[in-house]
């Protein structure tokens, strides 16, 4: 049902029935290492290309959630996904060996949020019974995609950000079978935002006032109060863009919690790691969400979230003719 | 020769500190940061300064890519001694051949022995 | 797999490695001479060809030479056509080599006008001048092979130019 | 590039100043220093290298040039293609980009990253695409250079 201006509200409570989470190596050595279901110690997942590993990524990833989902292929309507390479192919090449039909989605680092609140009004309005939705990344395929070559010297600055290598996948469905499993309420579908910043090296910068604006829609179209949420989390703003993003709420009136107001690119990795500003990527969220944050969730430390996925619209070829960098945000609130 | 060492390392260093500094302060990329001081070699050598450069501090001014656009005139000018204007056009790799074809050969080569870590 | 990655790449190595050794090392060094790169040696004037009014001119030239105040650590050897003159100049003035090696050729064309110079100040022809230098103190060296010699270094500071 | 400026709104501008405020300024003395360093001992190793060429081989100081740099960009090779060479760069900036191996790896990375798409498509038409511009401009600024100084010469007016 929408509510307010760009929110839906899911009275069906769609249920996240179950999770697969994959990982590469960087992550195994991150902060949240035991909340992955498959992690791979090389980066090339015995593929011979790195878009082929993404590809590896995505489908254990489904092969895990059907599994642990306790479902067959056949039983699934629907598989909606994306990433950020070349016309998402690791994504649809993954979705040829699944055999579900499939949407492709393309929301930068945001995919992760528009997938699951599509999947919870399908599964709310009965367009389908189980969904499967996620989203994943691979740190050089897109390296190689939006930057330099992997092995290239280049300094990143310390406002960049690491594309983090996983995919993570939620499977959706509308049974209630009474278990302790956390379910969508609300969704906030975003605008895109530009504030005309160019540089491709300070995403969280960019992606700030995006988020912004889809946490202030949110809370005003569910009228809600920011202290509704035991948890609100960004996707990938990392440490520039929380800053910001906590000083933009700020003058838009809302007063957060700083314990309160995390965000997944600072929670994957560990300090010490090279991370620059944090972890970035559309498989940052995904896999922050469906692994750390759930698995919190079922042993009952938060009750009430609000994840928001925030993604920069840009392409290497978009950048390079100076274009600015629009981007978006999507939010999700999960409840158990 | 030990005098060559000190000034090979103070002169390469202070040029890679030029270059920091159109990274950190300028915001260039190091695409554009590296072709600028391939000009900037180019026109010193056209000036004639970047030959006493190389006399003083040996491989502080050649191993920098400054060097390039310093040999590419060098190459230049020595053919258009030469055999006039054409020579301008004829002799330009004379001299920097052997980083190219090096990178080249290299680069080659490396594809075919390694693959990127990532 | 990897086996196979590792031997191939240490046998392009190898091959490498032997290309570039392979090719034109030199024959019998002597084993003093790196000290020239280190250090003044300040080498005793020579003649390829033994006559006193040679050496006597070529010590009277490296005297000459040396008053520069720019330089330091003069050779000169004297071969049948052309007297090689190589000198090293201090670190702080070769900004203005190309000044020096033009004085340097001024003053030798005014004060010596009948003989034939070749003025270099490159580490290389200076090394190959010392090394000369040390093989003709052995009196078996013979005239024919130091001149070889010496016609080998002219050859190679007129590949400078 | 000029209009890049002008078309901010005020409000787009406003927000830049705040990003700025918490954006993470980049350590440029530091980076300085580290530049510095690595690029020195880079230049002081090219040294040691060509007078190794000088002492053993049949090259004077101008003509040690051209082994010289080979060598750098062979070890270029090898340290990008064990992957070091990009953690070097990280830490040294402009230190490790400046000198003649930083184009040897600009080269080669791309090589290596592209091999994917093979070598006729991939290794033979990407390697080039960092490391072109710095040819490009090099030469063509050395063709204008020298042009103008040949006329200059011809002309007598140097």
């Amino acid at each position: 049902m929408l509510v307010g201006k760009q929110s839906w509200i899911f009275q069906q409570h769609p249920v996240i029935a179950a999770t697969g989470v994959s990982g590469g190596p960087f992550e195994a050595n991150g902060h949240l290492a035991e909340d992955f279901d498959i992690l791979h110690d090389d980066l090339w997942m015995g593929q011979d290309s790195y878009e082929k590993a993404q590809r590896v990524l995505i489908e254990e990833a489904i092969q895990t959630v059907m599994q642990k989902g306790n479902i067959q292929k056949e039983d699934v309507q629907f598989l909606i996904a994306g990433d950020l390479i070349n016309q998402i192919t690791p994504t649809s090449f993954a979705a040829r060996t699944a055999q579900i039909p499939y949407f492709g989605l393309f929301g930068a680092c945001s995919t992760s949020m528009e997938g699951l609140a599509l999947a919870s009004f399908m599964v709310n309005y009965k367009g389908a019974k189980n969904v499967l939705t996620g989203a994943s990344s691979h740190n050089a395929a897109t390296e190689k995609q939006f930057r330099y070559p992997t092995e290239y010297g280049g300094q990143k600055p310390p406002t960049a950000q690491w594309t983090a290598t996983g995919a993570g996948v939620a499977l959706v469905t509308d049974k209630k079978n009474g278990e302790n499993l956390p379910y969508t309420t609300s969704a906030t579908i975003g605008k895109v935002i530009d504030m005309g910043l160019t540089d491709p090296f300070n995403m969280g910068g960019a992606m700030a006032p995006a988020a912004a604006d889809t946490i202030t829609a949110h809370l005003k179209d569910l009228q809600l109060e920011p202290s509704h949420y035991d948890l609100i989390v960004t996707g990938d703003l990392a440490r520039v863009g929380r800053e910001t993003v906590l000083d933009l709420l700020e003058t838009n009136g809302l007063k957060m919690d700083p314990n309160r107001f995390l965000d997944c690119g600072l929670m994957l990795y560990k300090e010490d790691q090279p991370v620059q500003a944090g972890g970035s990527g559309a498989g940052c969220s995904a896999i922050v969400l469906y692994g750390h944050l759930l698995n919190q969730m079922k042993k009952g430390i938060y009750k009430r979230i609000l994840l928001v996925a925030t993604g920069a619209l840009l392409s290497p070829l978009s950048f390079q003719q100076g274009e600015s960098i629009p981007c978006i945000a999507h939010a999700v609130s999960i409840e158990i | 020769m030990l005098p060559m060492f000190f000034w090979a390392f103070v002169v390469g260093g202070l040029i890679c500190v030029v270059g920091q500094l159109l990274f950190d302060v300028a915001k260039l990329t190091p695409g554009h940061t590296l072709s600028l001081l391939v000009v900037i070699g180019a026109i010193l050598d056209g000036l004639g300064l970047y030959e006493p450069l190389v006399d003083f501090a040996g491989a502080g001014a050649t191993v920098p890519i400054l060097s390039f656009g310093n040999s590419l005139v060098h190459g230049a000018l020595q053919e258009a001694e030469q055999h006039g204007l054409v020579g301008v056009l004829t002799g330009m790799f004379e001299v920097t051949s052997a980083g190219i074809s090096a990178a080249i050969v290299f680069g080659f080569l490396g594809a075919l022995m390694f693959k990127p870590k990532g | 797999m990897k086996i196979k990655q590792l031997i191939l790449h240490v046998f392009i190595i190898q091959c490498l490695a032997l290309i570039v050794t392979g090719c034109n090392i030199p024959q019998n060094q002597t084993s003093k001479d790196y000290m020239v790169l280190l250090k003044a040696t300040n080498p005793t004037p020579r003649t390829v060809a033994s006559d006193s009014k040679g050496e006597e001119l070529i010590t009277d030239i490296e005297k000459n030479i040396e008053a520069h105040k720019d330089l330091y650590d003069v050779a000169v050897i004297k071969g049948k056509k052309h007297i090689l003159v190589v000198y090293k100049v201090k670190h702080l003035q070769r900004f203005h080599m190309k000044k020096i090696e033009k004085e340097v050729n001024e003053k030798l064309e005014k004060e010596y006008p009948d003989e034939n110079f070749i003025v270099s100040s490159d580490y290389k022809i200076f090394l190959e001048a010392v090394r000369l230098e040390e093989k003709m103190k052995d009196t078996n060296f013979s005239e024919e092979k130091a001149d070889q010699e010496f016609e080998r270094i002219i050859k190679l500071k007129k590949e400078l130019t | 590039m000029g209009n890049k400026k002008q078309k901010k709104t005020p409000e787009q501008q406003q927000y830049e100043q705040l990003q700025q405020k918490h954006e993470t300024k980049r350590p440029i003395f530091k980076n300085c220093l580290k530049a510095f360093f690595v690029g020195g001992f880079i230049c002081t190793i090219g040294q040691a290298i060509s007078y190794f060429y000088i002492y053993f081989f049949n090259f004077t100081e101008q003509t040690a040039g051209n082994p010289t740099v080979a060598t750098m960009i062979f070890l270029a090779m090898l340290m990008t293609g064990f992957g070091f060479y990009d953690r070097i760069g990280q830490f040294a900036g402009a230190g490790s980009a400046v000198p003649i191996t930083g184009f040897g790896n600009a080269v080669i990375s791309a090589a290596i990253e592209h091999r994917t798409e093979g070598f006729v498509l991939g290794v033979g038409g990407n390697m080039f695409k960092l490391a072109g511009s710095v040819i490009l401009f090099g030469v063509f600024a050395a063709f204008v250079v020298a042009l103008i100084k040949t006329l200059l010469i011809m002309w007598g007016v140097i």
